[in-house]
C-alpha cells in the first residue's frame, strides 16, 4: 500500500485509487481499417516492464479523476505524476533508476536482504 | 435536523440539506448563473468552500462543484435554478437533494473518532479548514468539509443505516 | 532411477548417521550449448526438462534459474489443486494435469503428498448458485468428479464453518473430492532429481539476461554466465515472462500482478477439506504441520516486488473470520507475496511464437500450481514436436487474434 | 536449588496476589506477572512440549522471542500457542499446556523421540509412497493427526478495532534510546508516536543492572522524569502494550495494542487494538535480541538464556534459580553475574568459551573476588536429566569432561540486534565480524535505527549516535545524557555455533530450532543432500518456520552452515524476513469490518415497507432486493413466484427497481458520446423517448444493459444493471477523460437520486390515471418507449413507459424523499385493481416467457449481441463503438457460434434445470469416463404460469440453425435426460400486444 498524490486531491492512500494499466496507449482511430492482429494488440497486450513504466491512475474513491504517474514496477516507487494533457517526462530522467529489462534492484527488490 | 448522540467528545448531527452537483469548466457565465441563486461565487481554487448563511459552496474537482442549501427550499424551486442551469449545455446540473445523507461531526475527539474509520489525514495541516475531501471512511465513498469547529460528511442515502451505525460504533467500542 | 527412497534405505542411511546421503542435483557450470534451453527452475520448468528426457529422448538440456529452484511461485503458493473448470479446454488440460498427480509420487519414487482431501466452492448468493450448477453439469459431462453439497453436507465436512450467521450466507458448494493439496517444493525437487539423473544441467543463480534471435529464429541465451547457445528456448518464468520476451521483440498479453498468501500458527487438525469462495475472497486449507494456509487476492498494479499491499490482506482475514468462528482466537505467523502474471482471459498460454525455436508456457496467474506437471508433459511435447499437443492447441497465442478465448474470468469460475 | 522472590526489584509488578490454574493445578503470583515468571517463581520449569518429538520443552526467554513456552488459554476461548513469556496473569486464568497426551511429564507421543534417528530431515519425502492407496487410507492420516502445536480454539467473535494514524515520526521501542530520540523530539513540530511493546517504558533500565545510574539519578527516577516530560509535550503521543509487527512500503507500520494486559480479556469492550500508522519517518529503537548455543540436549527445561534470566530477576523480581551455571562467549553475561552476587545468589560456575587473556580484566577479578567456580576456554558439551536439567557436562580447556549437577543453565551465544522489522522494510543487511551479527546497513525507506538495533552495542557512543542520526530533524535538541556503567564496555564474542558431542549416538542431538525440533544433525544431512541454499535449507528442515520465527536462533545456522560450506556467513545469507515480527490475531486484522459489518446493507427508500410487507430479499451485490413476497408463513418461493407472476399478467404488479444504476449524461457532444459507448444509434432518436441499449466491451461481448432516454441531443438518462453501475459509470468517465478528451461531456451518477417503480400488468394504465389524475397515459399521448416530467406535490417525478415484463407498464422515478409517501399511494389507489408488489424472481420469470435476456444470467461475457440475436440493437451505420471492431474477428463473426435460443420439454409435465447441458444422446452413463459432447447450457429455466409447463433459455452452439430440432437435456441427478425441443426464446405474446396495449 503505497502512496499516490493525486494532481488534484493530494497524496492520498493507495487504496483510494484503481490502476488503469499502461498509459498513452491510444485507441485505433479507425478500428475497422487495421487487422486483426492489430486490433488485438491494442485490445489485449499492454507492456509489462520490470522497471520503469508509464502508467494510469484514477483516483476512484476520490475525485474519480484520471491522471498518469511514472512507477518503478521493481520497487514500486513513483517517480513522477502529471496530468493527462502534461507532455510525458522523457524516460532519460529516470535513468538513475532505469532497471529493466530484468535486473533486481539492490533497493527494494522482494529478494535481497543482505547487501553484497 | 436530528441528534444522533453527544458522547465521550463526540457529538452527530444529522441534517437535512439540499445539495445540486454542479459539472462545469467555470468560468464567467458559470459564475453568474449561480451568483444570481446563491449570491455567493463559485470557489475558484480546488477543495476551497465558501458560504453564506442560505448556501456552501464547494470546489470538488477542476470541473465539479457542490453546493448546499443550508436552509431548506421547496424542492421545486431547485429544480427550477437546476433547469436553469441545465438550459446552457456546457454545464450539467444534477439535484442530489434527497439521495444523500448528511451528519455534522464535532466535538473535541471527533479526530480520533474518525480515524477509527479513515485513514484520511484529518491533521489541520493536511486537511486545512474550509477545505473538502473525497475519501473513503468505514469503506464507503463519502464527503468531507471541513467547516472548522465541525465537518459535514456526506455519503449516499442507501448507506444511511450502516453508517450511523458505523459512527455509533467508533465510540463505543 | 538411481537414488532409490524406501524406509529401508532411511534406516541403512541413518545407521551411517545419514552421513551418506547422495546430492539431490549436481550443480554444473553451463556448457557451450545445449539442444533445449529451459529458462526458469520452477515446478513447470523442471516438469519440462523432465518430460523431454523422459518422454521425447531429449537429454541435452539446461534449465537455468535465476534465483534457487523453486525459488518463484512454485515456492509460495498455497498449494491446491483440482480440475473442475468450467470450459472442456480447461477441464481437459488440468485434469490431464490431476491424473498425473495421482501418480506421481511413485512415479518419481519422492513423496509429493498428494492429498485428495477434496476442494469446495462456496456459492454465496444466487449467482453463485447458477454458475456452479453449470460448471458441476460440463464437469460432469467431462468425466470430472464434481458435485453440488448442501449446507447440511458442507457442515459435515467443516463443522467449524459459519454458514447462516454471516453477511454472505453459505448456500451450498461445488465439491471435487479428487482435488487436494501437495507439498510445493517436494514437486520441484522430485523433478529437479530425476531430471537432472537423466543428464538434465540444472544451473541455478543464473540469470538469462537476454533471449538472442537471429532472422526470425532463436539462437541461445546470453546470461550472467555468458552466451549459452541453444536452437530451443523454453521460457517458463511466470511473473518475469514478458520481460524476456521483450528481450526477443515479443510482446505477450501478459500483466504481472502481486499474489499474497499467509499461513497462521499451527493447531490441531481441524478442517480436513480445501475450502474456496470467490465472493467473500477466502481460501483455506490446512497443512500437515497445521498452519491454516490461506490465500489472498492480487493488487490491481503490475508490481515485481514480491510484496502486496496491507488492505489485501486484511480483505481476506475479515473474510475468514466471519466464515469460520474460531478463527477469531487465531493468529497470522507469516505474510508474502509472488509475482503472478495474467492473461486477459485467466487461462495460459502454452504456445510457439513468431520466432521459431522459441515456446511460452506462462499466464497462469493465480492458479498454476495445480497445472505444474500437466502443463510441464504438454509444454515438452510442444517443444519437441515443435507443435501443441492436443490439450494444449486451445492455448496458443493466436486466440488474442480470432477472439476465441478461453475465457475462465467471463465465466466467473474461481480462478485460483 | 529453586526460584527467590527478588522483592527489591517490584517495581514493576506488585504485591497482590493473583491466582491461576496450570494444567489442572492452581498456583499464585503476582499481579504483573507473565504466565513464564509466575510458574517460575512456582519452580514449575516444564511447561511443553516440542513439535516433531515431544521432547519435554521450559521456559527458554523472557519475551516476544521465546520458541517453547507456548500455552493454550482455556479462560479465552481457548487462545492456543500463547506466549508464556509475555501473556500476564489475571486473576481466575486458566491455562494448559500443549501437545501431551495424556499428561505433560507422561507423553505418549514422545515415542518420536526414540524413533527419531530415522524422523531425520526430509523424511517424509522418501517415504510413505506405496503400496498405493496406502498414502491417503493410512499414511496421511496418521502424519495429520500428530500435526499442530495447541487444539483448536472455540467460537469467538471478537470486538477488535482499528485506529489510523498520520503522524511524521515514529518510534519503534520506548527503550533507553527511543526515550531519548523522543526527547529530542519534545516540543518540535513533529507528530510524534513512541511505540512500546512492554507496559513500560525503559527496556535495558528495567532489564538488567548494566546501568548504574542516569544524569545522576537512580534508573527508576530518570524513567519516571523523562516520561513525565514527555507526555507533558502535545507533538508525541506514548503507545504501550503496542508491538510493531509490519513495516510496509511507504512507511506503513502496523503495530497491535494488547488492551487487555492485567485481566481477563472478557472483561473489555475490545481487547485488542490495530494501530495502521503512515509516516514519514521511522526510528527503530527496537534493540536486541540475544542468541543460543547448540550444544547436546540444549532444549532440556532448565537451559535459558543469560539476559533473559537476569530480566526475570529486575523486571518480575524472581531469581528463576539461586545457583544457576552460566555459559558464556562474550562480556554481555557479566551484568548477570553481579546481579546474582548482588542479591546473594552465587553461580555454581562460570563457562567462557574465551581464553583468559581476552576476558576483561574486570570481570575476571569479579570472577574470583566472589570465587565462582570458573573454566575459561570451555564450554558445555551437553545437559542431561529427564523432563528437567540435572546435570551439565563441561568440556574444559584441556578437553577433560567435568559434571556438575545443576538445575539452570544460563547461556549466552552472543545478541543479535533485531533486524526483522528493518528488513520487512526492505533495507538491506550486512555482516558485522566484530560483533558477529548482522546488523542494518542501507535503508530503503525513511528508516532509522538507533541503538543496538543498528548494532550499535556500546553504551559510551549513545549520545553522539542519537544527536547525528537525528540531527536533520528542525528544532530537535541536543542530548547529552549521563550513563554510569555497571557493566563491560564492550561485547568481545568470539564465534562458536555449537560444540561438539563428546559421544556421537543416533539419539544424540543438538537443537538449532527448538520449536520445531530440527538438529544440528539435520542442517548438515540436508546440505549434504544438496541443499546448500539457505533457503532450501529451511524449506527441506523447516528450520525457523515456527511461531517464534526461529528468533534465537536463524543467526546460529547461517553460522553452523557456513562451517559446513566453508563460506562467508555474508555469503551463505539469511531467509527473507517475513512479516508479522510476531504472530498478529486474526481478530484484530479484521477490526470491526467483519461480522455485522462486513460489508454495508444498501437499502432502498422503501426497505421499511418490504419489511412490514412479508418480503424475502436477496443479496444484489450489497443492495438488499426483495426476491419476493410471502404472502402467508406457509407459502413457499415456488408459491409465490407463481401466484406473483400470474397476479401481474392478470392485474398489475409493482417492483421497487431502485438499485437499478442512474446516469445523467450532458454536453455539447453528449450525443457521439453516446454513440460511442453503447450499440445502439442515437442519432435519429427522437427527443422524450427511450431506447432497451447494450454495452460491450472492447472485446464485443454484453457487459452490460439498460435504456437511455433522450431529452435531447445534449442531454441523456442512462440506466444500468444493478451490478454493473459503479462500472458503467467508471468506463464513461475513463472514456470521457482519456480517449476522448475532446468530447464535451459531463456525467453524473443519479443512481441514489431517484426511487424506481416499475409498475406493470393490464391494470397499470389505469392504476396510473388514478395516482396521477392530471396525466393523460392513452397510448396516443404516452406510447411505449416515451417519457415525460410531471408535477408531483412540490416536486417533479419522472414517467416512463417501459416494461421488462411484456405486460404493458411505466416506470416511476421519484426523489427518495416522496417515494415511500407515493409507493403507499400507488398502493391504496390499486388495491381495488389487484395491484401486487412482486421481487425480482417473478421479474425474471416474467422476462423469460417474454425471451429478454438478463445480463450475467443468460451472458457470461463470452456472448456477443449477434449470439442473443439482438443484431437490430447494433447501429450498424456507426463507425465505431466500443467492442464493434472485435464483433468481425473471424472467431467471433463465425457462424455455429453458440447463439441464444428457447428449450421447451416435449414432455409437458417435465422440468428443465438451470445450468445443465445440451446433449444429442437420451441417457448419459452412470459413471461418465470419456467426454460426451454438449451443444450448449440452459441459461434460464423456469415453470411458466401463462403457459403451464416449463420455458427454458440456452445458449447453443449454432442454435438459430436448429429450431424445430430435438435435442435432451441432462438432468443433475440422474443418467436420464429430460428429451425437448429447440424453439425461438419469445414465449409469449410474439407480436407483443400485451406491451404495447
Amino acid at each position: 500500500m503505497f502512496l499516490i498524490n493525486c494532481p488534484y486531491c493530494g497524496e492520498r492512500d493507495q487504496s483510494e485509487f484503481s490502476n488503469g494499466g499502461e498509459a498513452h496507449v491510444k485507441r485505433p482511430e479507425n478500428p475497422d481499417s487495421i487487422s486483426d492482429k492489430e486490433w488485438a494488440e491494442y485490445v489485449f497486450v499492454r507492456s509489462n516492464p520490470k522497471g520503469i513504466f508509464y502508467e494510469r491512475w484514477v483516483h476512484s474513491h476520490g475525485c474519480r479523476k484520471w491522471f498518469n504517474a511514472v512507477r518503478n514496477t521493481s520497487t514500486d516507487e513513483i517517480l513522477k505524476i502529471y496530468k493527462l494533457d502534461e507532455k510525458p517526462p522523457s524516460l532519460d530522467e529516470f535513468k538513475h533508476t532505469l532497471q529493466t529489462p530484468s535486473g533486481e534492484p539492490e533497493l527494494g527488490s522482494g529478494n535481497f536482504t543482505v547487501k553484497k | 435536523m436530528k441528534e444522533i448522540f453527544s458522547i465521550r467528545g463526540l457529538d452527530i448531527f444529522q441534517k437535512n440539506f439540499q445539495q445540486v452537483v454542479l459539472r462545469s469548466k467555470g468560468g464567467d457565465k458559470f459564475n453568474e448563473i449561480v451568483n444570481k441563486e446563491t449570491s455567493l461565487l463559485p470557489p475558484s481554487s480546488n477543495l476551497a468552500i465558501t458560504n453564506n448563511e442560505n448556501f456552501l459552496f464547494a470546489k470538488q474537482s477542476f470541473d465539479q462543484w457542490n453546493l448546499f442549501y443550508l436552509k431548506e427550499k421547496k424542492h421545486e424551486e431547485v429544480l427550477k435554478f437546476i433547469s436553469t442551469v441545465n438550459s446552457d449545455e456546457e454545464i450539467l446540473a444534477s439535484d442530489y437533494s434527497y439521495g444523500q445523507v448528511y451528519f455534522e461531526i464535532s466535538g473535541e475527539k471527533r479526530n480520533y473518532y474518525l480515524n477509527k474509520l479513515t485513514h484520511f489525514d484529518l491533521r489541520e495541516k493536511k486537511f486545512p479548514v474550509f477545505t473538502m475531501a473525497q475519501t473513503l471512511i468505514a469503506k464507503i465513498d463519502c464527503s468531507v468539509y471541513n467547516l472548522k469547529d465541525k465537518y459535514l460528511i456526506t455519503c449516499n442515502s442507501s448507506f444511511e443505516e450502516y453508517f450511523r451505525e458505523r459512527l455509533l460504533d467508533s465510540v463505543n467500542v | 532411477m538411481k537414488k532409490k527412497y524406501s524406509i529401508f534405505n532411511i534406516i541403512k542411511n541413518t545407521l551411517s548417521k545419514n552421513e551418506n546421503w547422495q546430492k539431490m542435483w549436481r550443480s554444473p557450470e553451463p556448457k557451450k550449448s545445449y539442444e533445449v534451453i529451459i529458462v526458469g527452475g520452477g515446478g513447470h520448468g523442471l516438469g519440462t526438462a523432465y518430460y523431454l528426457a523422459k518422454e521425447h529422448g531429449i537429454k541435452n538440456i539446461a534449465v537455468i534459474e535465476k534465483g534457487w529452484l523453486g525459488s518463484g511461485n512454485t515456492g509460495r503458493n498455497t498449494t491446491i489443486i483440482r480440475s473442475n473448470y468450467l470450459w472442456n479446454e480447461s477441464a481437459f488440460l488440468y485434469d490431464h494435469s490431476l491424473k498425473i498427480w495421482e501418480n506421481l509420487s511413485s512415479e518419481l519414487n519422492y513423496n509429493v503428498m498428494f492429498s485428495q482431501r477434496g476442494v469446495m466452492n462456496l456459492a454465496h448468493n444466487e449467482h453463485d448458485i447458477k454458475e456452479m450448477r453449470r460448471r458441476i453439469s460440463a464437469n460432469r459431462l467431462n468425466g470430472l468428479d464434481s458435485r453440488w453439497i448442501d449446507t447440511n453436507e458442507i457442515k459435515k465436512l467443516v463443522p467449524i464453518m459459519n454458514t447462516d450467521n454471516l453477511r454472505y450466507p453459505v448456500l451450498g458448494a461445488a465439491f471435487q473430492p479428487r482435488g487436494g493439496v501437495a507439498r510445493h517444493d517436494a514437486v520441484a525437487w522430485g523433478f529437479a532429481m530425476r531430471a537432472d539423473e537423466m543428464g538434465v544441467d540444472i544451473i541455478q543463480n543464473c540469470e538469462v539476461k537476454k533471449i538472442k534471435t537471429e532472422n526470425g529464429k532463436v539462437l541461445g541465451v546470453e546470461t550472467s554466465k555468458g552466451f549459452i547457445n541453444s536452437e530451443k528456448v523454453g521460457v517458463v518464468a511466470s511473473g518475469h515472462t514478458s520481460v524476456l520476451a521483450a528481450t526477443a521483440g515479443i510482446r505477450l498479453p501478459l500483466q504481472s500482478r502481486p499474489l499474497q498468501a499467509l499461513v497462521s500458527e499451527p493447531i490441531k487438525p481441524v478442517i480436513n477439506t480445501v475450502v474456496m469462495s470467490n465472493a467473500v475472497h477466502a481460501y483455506v486449507s490446512q497443512s500437515d504441520k497445521g498452519e491454516l494456509v490461506i490465500g489472498a487476492g492480487t493488487d490491481g498494479y503490475n508490481s515485481f516486488t514480491q510484496r502486496g499491499g496491507y488492505d489485501v490482506i486484511e480483505e481476506t482475514v475479515r473474510a475468514i473470520v466471519e466464515l469460520y468462528p474460531i478463527f477469531g482466537k487465531m493468529k497470522m505467523l507469516r505474510q508474502w507475496g509472488g509475482i503472478v502474471d495474467i492473461c486477459p482471459d485467466a487461462s495460459p498460454i502454452i504456445s510457439k511464437c513468431d520466432v521459431k525455436g522459441l515456446y511460452f508456457n506462462c499466464g497462469w496467474g493465480t492458479g498454476g500450481f495445480k497445472a505444474t506437471p500437466g502443463s510441464a508433459n504438454v509444454f515438452a511435447h510442444t517443444i519437441a514436436n515443435d507443435k501443441p499437443h492436443k490439450i494444449n492447441a486451445a492455448f496458443s497465442l493466436d486466440r488474442f487474434v480470432t477472439g476465441r478465448l478461453v475465457d475462465e474470468h467471463g465465466a466467473a469460475a474461481v480462478a485460483h | 536449588m529453586s526460584a527467590i522472590n527478588n522483592t527489591k526489584s517490584f517495581h514493576l509488578i506488585s504485591s497482590q496476589k493473583i491466582s491461576f490454574t496450570f494444567d489442572g493445578k492452581k498456583y499464585t503470583g503476582f499481579k504483573g506477572d507473565t504466565v513464564a515468571s509466575a510458574l517460575l517463581r512456582n519452580n514449575i520449569k516444564l511447561i511443553g512440549r516440542s513439535f516433531k518429538y515431544h521432547r519435554p520443552r521450559g521456559i527458554y526467554t523472557c519475551g516476544i522471542e521465546e520458541p517453547n513456552a507456548l500455552i493454550q488459554i482455556l479462560s479465552e476461548h481457548s487462545e492456543p500457542n500463547t506466549r508464556a513469556t509475555v501473556k500476564r496473569i489475571y486473576e481466575g486464568m486458566v491455562i494448559v499446556s500443549q501437545n501431551r497426551w495424556p499428561s505433560l511429564k507422561m507423553d505418549i507421543g514422545s515415542i518420536n523421540n526414540l524413533l527419531s534417528p530415522i524422523f531425520s530431515a526430509g523424511f517424509y519425502y522418501k517415504t510413505f509412497m506405496g503400496p498405493k492407496g496406502f498414502w491417503k487410507k493410512v499414511y496421511e492420516p496418521i502424519i495429520r493427526r500428530t500435526a499442530g502445536l495447541g487444539k483448536p480454539p472455540k467460537d469467538f467473535r471478537s470486538k477488535s478495532v482499528h485506529h489510523y494514524h498520520n503522524v511524521d515520526i515514529v518510534i519503534v521501542g520506548g527503550g533507553l534510546n527511543g526515550l531519548i530520540a523522543a526527547k529530542k523530539l519534545i516540543n518540535t513540530d513533529y507528530d510524534v508516536l513512541l511505540i512500546e511493546q512492554d507496559s513500560f517504558l525503559g527496556g535495558v533500565l528495567n532489564n538488567s543492572k548494566k546501568i548504574k545510574d542516569i544524569d545522576g539519578q537512580e534508573n527508576v527516577e530518570w524513567l519516571k522524569n523523562t516520561e513525565d516530560l514527555i507526555r507533558k509535550s502535545k507533538n508525541i503521543k506514548i503507545l504501550k502494550d503496542t508491538l510493531v509487527t509490519t513495516y510496509n512500503f511507504k512507511d506503513h507500520l502496523i503495530a497491535i495494542e494488547d488492551k487487555a494486559v492485567e485481566s481477563a480479556p472478557t472483561s473489555y469492550k475490545s481487547e485488542l487494538a490495530l494501530h495502521k500508522i503512515r509516516t514519514k519517518h521511522t526510528i527503530l529503537a527496537n534493540g536486541h535480541i540475544e542468541r543460543f548455543i547448540s550444544f547436546r540436549n540444549n532444549d532440556l527445561p532448565g537451559v535459558m538464556l543469560a539476559s533473559s534470566f537476569e530480566k526475570y530477576i529486575h523486571r518480575y523480581g524472581v531469581v528463576p534459580d539461586s545457583n544457576p551455571i552460566i555459559f558464556t562467549n562474550n562480556s554481555s553475561t557479566f551484568s548477570l553475574l553481579k546481579s546474582l552476587v548482588d542479591l546473594g545468589c552465587k553461580p555454581l560456575a562460570y563457562i567462557d568459551y574465551r581464553n583468559n587473556s581476552s576476558i576483561e580484566k574486570n570481570i575476571l577479578d569479579f570472577l574470583k573476588n566472589n570465587n565462582i567456580q570458573t573454566y575459561t576456554s570451555s564450554e558445555i558439551e551437553g545437559c542431561d536429566g529427564t523432563n528437567i536439567l540435572k546435570e551439565v557436562s563441561i568440556r574444559d580447556d584441556k578437553k577433560n569432561i567435568i559434571k556438575i549437577k545443576t538445575s539452570m543453565l544460563c547461556v549466552s551465544g552472543g545478541i543479535n540486534p533485531d533486524v526483522h522489522l528493518f528488513t520487512q522494510s526492505k533495507g538491506l543487511i550486512k555482516w558485522d565480524s566484530k560483533y558477529l551479527t548482522f546488523k542494518p546497513d542501507k535503508p530503503f525507506q525513511n528508516t532509522i535505527t538507533l541503538g543496538s538495533a543498528s548494532g550499535n552495542f556500546n553504551y559510551q557512543s549513545l549520545n553522539e549516535e542519537v544527536n547525528d542520526k537525528l540531527s536533520f530533524l528542525k528544532g530537535a535538541k541536543e542530548i547529552k545524557i549521563k550513563l554510569n556503567l555497571n557493566t563491560a564496555d564492550d561485547l568481545n564474542i568470539r564465534e562458536i555455533w555449537e560444540t561438539k558431542h563428546e559421544k556421537e549416538t543416533l539419539w544424540s542431538k543438538s537443537f538449532i530450532d527448538l520449536q520445531n525440533d530440527v538438529t544440528t544433525k539435520d542442517l548438515s544431512q540436508a546440505v549434504s543432500e544438496g541443499f546448500d541454499r539457505i533457503e532450501h535449507l529451511k524449506r527441506f528442515t523447516t528450520n525457523s518456520m515456527g511461531t517464534d520465527q526461529g528468533k534465537i536462533s536463524s543467526i546460529n545456522s547461517l553460522g553452523i552452515v557456513s562451517k559446513i560450506l566453508n563460506k562467508n556467513i555474508s555469503d551463505v545469507g539469511t531467509t527473507i524476513y517475513r512479516p508479522p515480527y510476531s504472530p498478529l490475531s486474526f481478530s484484530a486484522i479484521a477490526g470491526r469490518n467483519t461480522y455485522e459489518f462486513y460489508d454495508p446493507k444498501r437499502k432502498t427508500a422503501i426497505h421499511s415497507w418490504h419489511i412490514k410487507n412479508n418480503a424475502v430479499f436477496e443479496d444484489v451485490g450489497q443492495w438488499k432486493r426483495p426476491w419476493y413476497f410471502k404472502l402467508n408463513q406457509s407459502e413457499t418461493m415456488h408459491q409465490a413466484v407463481q401466484r406473483e407472476s400470474r397476479q401481474l399478467r392478470e392485474t398489475a404488479g409493482i417492483l421497487d427497481g431502485s438499485t437499478l444504476g442512474k446516469i445523467e449524461v450532458k454536453g455539447k457532444d453528449a450525443l457521439e458520446f453516446m454513440n460511442l459507448m453503447y450499440t445502439n444509434a442515437f442519432t435519429k432518436m427522437k427527443p422524450m423517448t427511450s431506447r432497451y441499449v447494450l454495452m460491450l466491451g472492447e472485446d464485443g461481448m454484453v457487459k452490460d444493459d439498460g435504456i437511455v432516454s433522450k431529452i435531447n441531443d445534449q442531454h441523456f438518462i442512462a440506466t444500468t444493471t444493478t451490478g454493473g453501475a459503479p462500472k458503467v459509470l467508471g468506463d464513461m468517465e475513463e472514456y470521457a477523460q482519456t480517449e476522448w478528451p475532446h468530447l464535451k461531456v459531463y456525467m453524473n451518477s443519479i443512481t441514489e437520486q431517484f426511487s424506481t417503480f416499475n409498475i406493470s400488468g393490464p391494470k397499470s394504465r389505469a392504476i396510473m390515471r388514478k395516482v396521477f389524475s392530471e396525466v393523460d397515459f392513452s397510448n396516443e399521448k404516452f406510447p411505449f418507449m416515451t417519457f415525460n416530467t410531471f408535477n408531483y406535490l412540490d416536486t417533479k417525478v419522472r414517467i416512463m413507459r417501459a416494461s421488462f415484463t411484456g405486460e404493458l407498464g411505466y416506470e416511476i422515478y421519484v426523489p427518495p424523499k416522496y417515494a415511500l409517501e407515493l409507493w403507499e399511494k400507488i398502493f391504496r389507489n390499486g388495491k381495488n385493481l389487484g395491484l401486487i408488489p412482486y421481487g425480482t424472481e417473478t421479474m425474471h420469470l416474467l422476462r423469460a416467457e417474454k425471451g429478454y435476456v438478463v445480463v450475467g444470467q443468460d451472458t457470461d461475457g463470452t456472448v456477443t449481441p449477434v449470439d442473443l440475436n439482438l443484431n437490430w440493437m447494433i447501429g450498424k451505420k456507426k463507425k465505431d463503438f466500443i467492442g464493434k471492431r472485435s464483433l468481425s474477428r473471424s472467431d467471433t463473426s463465425k457462424k455455429n457460434r453458440k447463439q441464444l435460443v428457447g428449450i421447451i420439454p416435449i414432455d409437458k409435465n417435465k422440468n428443465i434445470e438451470e445450468g445443465q447441458h445440451i446433449v444429442e444422446i437420451k441417457s448419459l452413463p452412470s459413471n461418465i469416463k470419456e467426454p460426451i459432447e454438449y451443444l450448449g447450457h440452459i441459461t434460464s429455466s423456469y415453470h411458466s404460469p401463462a403457459l403451464k409447463h416449463c420455458i427454458a433459455m440456452a445458449l447453443v452452439k449454432g442454435g438459430n440453425q436448429l429450431m424445430g430440432k430435438k435435442i435432451f437435456v441432462s438432468k443433475s441427478n440422474s443418467s436420464e435426460t429430460v428429451e425437448s425441443e429447440i424453439v425461438n426464446p419469445v414465449f409469449l405474446d410474439p407480436n407483443n400486444r400485451r406491451l404495447l396495449s
